[in-house]
């Protein structure tokens, strides 16, 4: 019973201090600030006001996929943590605002088609080592795995600006003069770069170095996802739909063929 | 003898066939009978052979009572039936005489043409009496088949075909039917 | 309540009590044999770990929906002797005694939907006798080349690919698992929904209870694994096409239909995928089905938070007992080896499109009523809470509901579940179902506390995309449906022609026929 | 002395309720006096045994035996509850006939007895007043008994192996035109009575003779019984395809009514063929199935037939279930015994019959709403019908140790 309360304790703890809530919010806001920034020249800092349901929705499916990342001092165990609970429920966050909001999600359609490629890009090296356990996934460094897992993280990369609605591609509720945080994609800025850093990076050691190797390459993660962002924008609408639909969908089916080869010549 | 009754048999279906008034439907059946009895008493089985007398007499007795007063052999449009009973016999003869192999030829060929030839009659659209001689003479046929066999099946089967002979003439069909 | 009704649902409550009291204390295999039936079945009941959770999976929304929606006494009756049948369908010791019970089962489901609404939608019945026919032909050919049909006792040389490509068509066919919208579907589309939730209730798990048994039949696998890779396959086509149909339902209503077809493609993943965790997973994904059967009939079509809930635990919301158990089902596809990892990939995609259905079904109109006697909103909201507050309790759900079916079926299959009641520990990982979902669920009751309510109104919304070569299957069906002889040709096939032929009585037609026959024979 | 007092019990039961048919009354408790009798002496019979009384010997098997009762309880149903006491005597008559010429038949050791009693039995039937023409009605057991005959003097005559052969063709084709199944379908009037329709040569005295003819046949060419089982599985089979479609198709009820016991008659020549335990016993619960159900169900449509009052209550769902030979109903479980007897014969007549029945169905929702609503005496007669019809499906075992299978 005490094994019990003691390990509620410390998910509990995981869940809300670290790598949780505390730590996504803090992670998410130095992001969204900066995002804000570049996308419209202005420093916003967040409104104080009462979180709405999705806000609310999006916060606790973010805790669970932050706890399943590779970060040092985890306190949940390695052997208890899933990629496909970090995807799937990364995947929730997604749809949450069409569940909970009367705004519209921006061409639903292909953020879906979009969100397949980075499922892909999230499961497609579990295949063969027949592993979900995320820091073991990272630190697979079979020369014969290596072409699918540098496949999958770059696309992994290519999906990252779109998932994150970086793109130009936005809902009318967003057309607005005043330039706002958006919360919900602030919570979503550590799930979403801390697991490319522990599916496509070997663990980092549970020491300050670690800990400060896993938040700098999860920033420069992030960092990459601002640039590729602006880059969209500056491109417009057209041009970025023009990059889902031609190159990253179809780059996804080359990266399915390579993962099935891959299965089939290592069976 | 045998022969002699054997073709006797065939002459009575067929005069059965050709016959649509009383009077030839009778004399068919009374030569069919007569010599369905002789085969039967040669073969050794005088009771049935009595039994299949009493029974064709009753019958021949009965249809000279009911049915159209006159011969009818051979009416104009029998050239079918005229066909049918020489084919139908020499059919029989055929299977009775070369396909079949051992003894009592004139038995088989017998039993076998007047239970051909009466069953066309029945299967054709034919009148009432005609139907109902043919059925007699059909019960009786059976009943020779039953001869057919290497032991005799003794006198059962010639006496319950008797008794249904005699049953089919004395039975009054209901008015109502067509023909 | 009438006392008909009452008496109905005293009669299922207690048969669950009846089932409990036999399990629970000896918590082993209990036979009672009764000697044959006389068309090659024995009368033998075998209460078993597989047994006792399906019988379960059946008995509880069964006695739900009885003991709580109005019915006439012959429906009431119908769908109790139903409940009966389909008991004794998993129940049976043999494939035999199976078929028939299961074919009673679904001749009373689709003698009570027609009682309900003779017009209204329902499986049809062809298809279903066809099932109960095969499966009776698998038990036929399994006594012919083995020597018995009994579960138990059948020699593993005997299940070969045709004997289980036919009992696994039966299966399929009996709980309509196909990719296209099946009867499963269609019935929530009629106007009530009383007979509907009995008919799903007692017939769409005995599919699956089929499936399950072939791993008994097989000492715990399938003649060949590329069956179960086909099966886990179809499953994905089933759940994915579930939730493409539901992305474009154009009510609430509408996607409601989708839920049960595509939890059941998610449990055939698991189950057909062959591992001990994919089995324990697909159980429990058919526990949770069985729940949402209870729940669906008595939802309400109007907006509210009964509705919400009740998507939110269909759609597998994280951290329910859904959530835990697709988890698990998927993380037994990759944990299986042999790029069966593609599968979980395939499933993980058919997840994601139902997230979007779900999502959009929440502000969609609500669709056709059913009759405000037979709803009882309170009720539904409890079961779909129970399904998304009972995550943490997913080990301890494995543990006394799963694990001991998936060790009677495949005992010999390495890569068992550990007996945790706090994780569910698989071959490579272990889910801290308690401990990390326990304090989930009280975090999210906080918050949601904290935060303001959802504006979602009722509009219509466009369907997010539609599938490729859609429009052209409709095209090319209403065309096979209209299809006509064309007229120049209908001279020659003259059906009355033909009927007057044969039933004629012409003599010469007759001789003709025998002449042929004696021809036929002698040749 | 049994087997005698089994003919002569019900046949002394129709003669007396022929003769005291101006006081219904008298004529029906006579008649169900001397009927019970001969049941009675039906059960009491010991299997087997051969009787010599009257010069001609008599013997009745197990399968004999069992269907008889299984017929004369079917009787019992349909004169119990049949409307007016006149028409429950008039039934009465000729049901006693008809069991008294099945028992002749049952116990008849010779082919050409058995012959001799299908031409009485139709002399009979043809001379009473009915919708067809009295040669019309004699066409199909004439042709029958001929053609029986002929097998029997082929199978007796020394001679080349045609000869069985012919004689195996003359008794699967006699034995079809005896019943009227495909190819020689007797010419059916819709409005005519059903005691002097083609109804009883199919559905009341077709299964005795079947059984008494095949029982004969297999004495007469034992050589030949691949060449008989493949014969009576392929007009079986076709039989199936036919009955089943016309009874969906056809556009007259009761025609539909008359081509599904073609239907079943399929299926039960496809067991009887098998010639295996299974086969026979699927052959033998689908004529138990005929006679006290499709039957009696026939004779109570044909008011509602009449007056085109098709309906679709659970009772007609049930009886359109029961039809269609689907579980729990006796037909599911003769279905099951088909199959397994054809997947020990060859695996692929399996396959084809497996589909072949799914072709019940759309005729049997059809029939079943042909029943309309049955009321008083009528709804009983259907409840029992379909009641003796499942407990036959769910526990068929005694009702096949009746037969001695």
């Amino acid at each position: 019973m005490t094994q019990i309360l003691s390990a509620i304790a410390t998910h509990s703890l995981a869940l809300v201090v670290y790598p949780g809530l505390v730590t996504i919010v803090a992670f998410g806001l130095v992001a969204e600030i900066a995002w804000t920034r570049v996308r419209h020249g202005a420093w916003v800092l967040p409104a104080r006001e009462r979180p709405s349901v999705v806000v609310a929705t999006v916060a606790l499916f973010s805790m669970l996929v932050a706890v399943q990342l590779a970060a040092p001092f985890n306190p949940l165990p390695s052997a208890e943590r899933n990629v496909i609970v970090a995807a799937i429920v990364l995947a929730f966050t997604l749809w949450a605002e069409l569940a909970l909001s009367v705004d519209f999600v921006p061409a639903p359609g292909l953020l879906l088609v979009i969100q397949f490629c980075w499922l892909l890009a999230v499961l497609g090296p579990a295949v063969q080592p027949e592993s979900l356990r995320p820091q073991v996934l990272g630190n697979v460094l079979v020369s014969s795995l290596l072409p699918v897992k540098i496949a999958s993280g770059f696309l992994y990369l290519l999906c990252l600006p779109a998932l994150l609605r970086l793109w130009p591609l936005t809902q009318p509720s967003d057309r607005r003069l005043r330039p706002r945080l958006d919360t919900v994609r602030a919570l979503c800025w550590l799930p979403y770069c801390g697991l490319f850093t522990t599916l496509f990076f070997p663990p980092s050691a549970d020491d300050a170095l670690g800990v400060l190797r896993f938040f700098a390459i999860t920033l420069a993660v992030a960092l990459l996802c601002l640039v590729a962002g602006m880059l969209l924008v500056r491109r417009g609408a057209v041009a970025a739909r023009g990059l889902y639909r031609r190159a990253v969908a179809p780059y996804a089916v080359v990266v399915l063929a390579v993962v099935v080869i891959t299965s089939f010549l290592l069976r | 003898m045998t022969e002699v009754a054997a073709f006797a048999a065939w002459l009575g279906a067929a005069v059965i066939v050709l016959s649509d008034g009383r009077r030839g439907l009778a004399l068919g059946l009374a030569v069919t009978t007569l010599a369905f009895a002789v085969l039967v008493w040669l073969g050794g089985e005088q009771l049935a052979a009595v039994a299949l007398l009493l029974a064709g007499g009753v019958a021949c007795f009965k249809r000279l009572r009911t049915g159209p007063d006159v011969w009818g052999v051979m009416p104009s449009g029998s050239t079918a039936r005229l066909v049918l009973s020489i084919g139908g016999g020499l059919l029989s003869l055929w299977i009775a005489t070369s396909v079949m192999t051992g003894p009592g030829a004139p038995v088989r060929f017998a039993a076998l043409s007047v239970l051909a030839l009466m069953t066309a009659r029945v299967l054709g659209q034919a009148e009432r009496a005609a139907v109902l001689t043919a059925l007699v003479a059909l019960a009786l046929s059976v009943a020779m088949s039953a001869g057919i066999a290497d032991t005799s099946p003794g006198p059962a089967p010639y006496i319950a075909a008797a008794l249904l002979a005699v049953g089919i003439s004395v039975l009054r069909v209901a008015e109502t039917n067509a023909a | 309540m009438k006392p008909g009704r009452g008496l109905v649902g005293a009669g299922t409550w207690g048969a669950v009590l009846a089932l409990f009291v036999l399990w629970l204390p000896v918590r082993s295999t209990q036979e009672l044999t009764l000697g044959p039936l006389g068309f090659g079945a024995a009368f033998d009941l075998r209460l078993d770990a597989v047994a006792f959770a399906f019988a379960l999976v059946i008995l509880i929304p069964s006695a739900v929906l009885l003991t709580l929606q109005p019915r006439s006494w012959q429906e009431g009756t119908v769908a109790a002797v139903g409940v009966g049948a389909s008991m004794l369908a998993v129940e049976a010791g043999g494939i035999l005694l199976t078929a028939l019970a299961g074919g009673t089962a679904a001749t009373l489901a689709v003698i009570q939907l027609d009682i309900e609404d003779i017009r209204a939608p329902r499986p049809p019945w062809g298809v279903l006798l066809a099932a109960w026919l095969a499966l009776s032909w698998a038990g036929a050919i399994l006594q012919v080349a083995g020597g018995t049909a009994v579960y138990a006792a059948v020699p593993v040389s005997a299940l070969t690919v045709p004997v289980f490509l036919l009992l696994a068509a039966a299966a399929l066919m009996a709980s309509g698992l196909f990719p296209w919208r099946g009867w499963a579907a269609q019935l929530w589309s009629r106007p009530s929904l009383s007979a509907a939730g009995m008919a799903v209730a007692t017939l769409y798990p005995l599919g699956f209870y089929l499936l399950v048994r072939a791993y008994e039949m097989g000492d715990g696998r399938y003649p060949q694994p590329l069956l179960g890779v086909a099966l886990a396959w179809l499953g994905v086509l089933v759940a994915f096409g579930a939730a493409v149909r539901a992305q474009s339902a154009t009510t609430r209503r509408e996607y409601l239909g989708e839920v049960i077809p595509g939890c059941g493609g998610f449990a055939l993943i698991a189950i057909a995928v062959g591992t001990p965790v994919g089995l324990a997973a697909g159980l429990v994904m058919l526990a949770t089905v069985a729940v949402l059967t209870a729940c669906l009939p008595l939802l309400p079509d109007r907006a509210g938070p009964g509705t919400l809930l009740t998507i939110a635990a269909a759609v597998g919301l994280p951290p329910g007992l859904a959530f835990g158990a697709r988890v698990v089902g998927l993380a037994a596809t990759f944990e299986a080896g042999d790029f069966l990892g593609l599968i979980g990939i395939a499933g993980a995609a058919a997840w994601v499109v139902a997230m979007v259905a779900a999502a959009r079904a929440i502000g969609l109109p609500a669709g056709r009523g059913h009759p405000a006697s037979e709803t009882f909103p309170r009720v539904a909201m409890v079961l779909a809470a129970l399904i998304l507050v009972a995550g943490p309790a997913l080990p301890v759900v494995m543990s006394a509901f799963a694990n001991p079916a998936q060790s009677e079926i495949t005992p010999a299959v390495p890569g068992s579940l550990g007996s945790s009641l706090i994780a569910v520990v698989t071959v490579q990982t272990n889910l801290p179902a308690l401990t990390l979902f326990a304090p989930l669920v009280l975090l999210g009751a906080i918050m949601y506390g904290i935060a303001g309510g959802f504006g979602v109104r009722g509009h219509s919304r466009p369907p997010l995309f539609t599938m490729p070569g859609a429009l052209a299957l409709g095209r090319l069906r209403d065309a096979a449906r209209s299809a006509t002889l064309p007229e120049q040709y209908q001279s020659i096939i003259n059906p009355r022609a033909l009927e007057k032929a044969a039933a004629g009585g012409r003599p010469f037609f007759w001789i003709a026929i025998l002449v042929a026959l004696a021809y036929a024979v002698n040749r | 002395m049994l087997p005698e007092l089994a003919v002569a019990l019900p046949a002394a039961g129709s003669i007396s309720a022929a003769l005291l048919r101006a006081r219904p009354q008298a004529a029906f408790s006579a008649a169900a006096i001397l009927g019970l009798a001969g049941v009675a002496v039906v059960v009491l019979a010991r299997p087997g045994a051969t009787s010599d009384q009257l010069g001609i010997s008599l013997s009745l098997s197990s399968e004999s035996c069992a269907l008889l009762i299984v017929a004369a309880a079917a009787l019992a149903l349909v004169v119990a509850l049949s409307p007016l006491l006149v028409e429950r005597s008039i039934l009465l008559t000729w049901g006693l006939a008809g069991l008294a010429g099945m028992a002749a038949i049952a116990a008849a050791t010779s082919l050409e007895m058995i012959v001799l009693i299908v031409i009485a039995l139709s002399v009979m039937q043809a001379a009473s007043v009915g919708g067809r023409s009295f040669a019309t009605r004699l066409r199909g057991p004439v042709l029958a008994a001929a053609l029986l005959a002929l097998a029997a003097a082929s199978a007796r005559s020394d001679g080349p192996p045609i000869l069985s052969h012919l004689a195996a063709v003359g008794l699967v084709a006699g034995l079809c035109a005896a019943l009227g199944t495909l190819p020689y379908i007797h010419e059916f009037e819709p409005d005519e009575r059903t005691a002097t329709s083609p109804i009883p040569w199919m559905a009341f005295i077709g299964p005795v003779l079947a059984l008494a003819v095949l029982m004969r046949a297999r004495e007469l060419v034992p050589s030949e019984g691949a060449a008989f089982g493949a014969m009576m599985i392929g007009l079986g089979l076709l039989n199936m395809l036919w009955g089943s479609v016309a009874s969906w198709r056809t556009e007259g009820g009761a025609a539909a009514w008359h081509y599904s016991f073609m239907a079943d008659w399929g299926l039960a020549l496809c067991g009887l063929g098998m010639a295996i335990a299974d086969g026979q016993r699927a052959a033998l619960l689908l004529l138990y199935g005929i006679l006290l159900s499709r039957l009696p169900l026939y004779l109570w449509s044909r008011q509602s037939l009449r007056e085109k009052r098709p309906n679709d209550r659970p009772i007609n769902l049930l009886a359109a279930a029961m039809l269609a030979g689907a579980a729990p109903f006796a037909g599911f479980a003769a279905r099951v015994l088909l199959l397994r007897g054809a997947t020990q014969l060859y695996w692929p007549l399996a396959l084809v019959i497996g589909l072949g029945l799914l072709l019940w169905l759309p005729p049997s929702l059809r029939l079943g709403r042909s029943l309309g609503l049955p009321r008083g005496r009528q709804a009983w007669g259907v409840g029992i019908a379909l009641g003796a019809n499942a407990v036959i499906g769910l526990y068929p075992q005694p009702f096949l140790a009746l037969a001695g299978l």
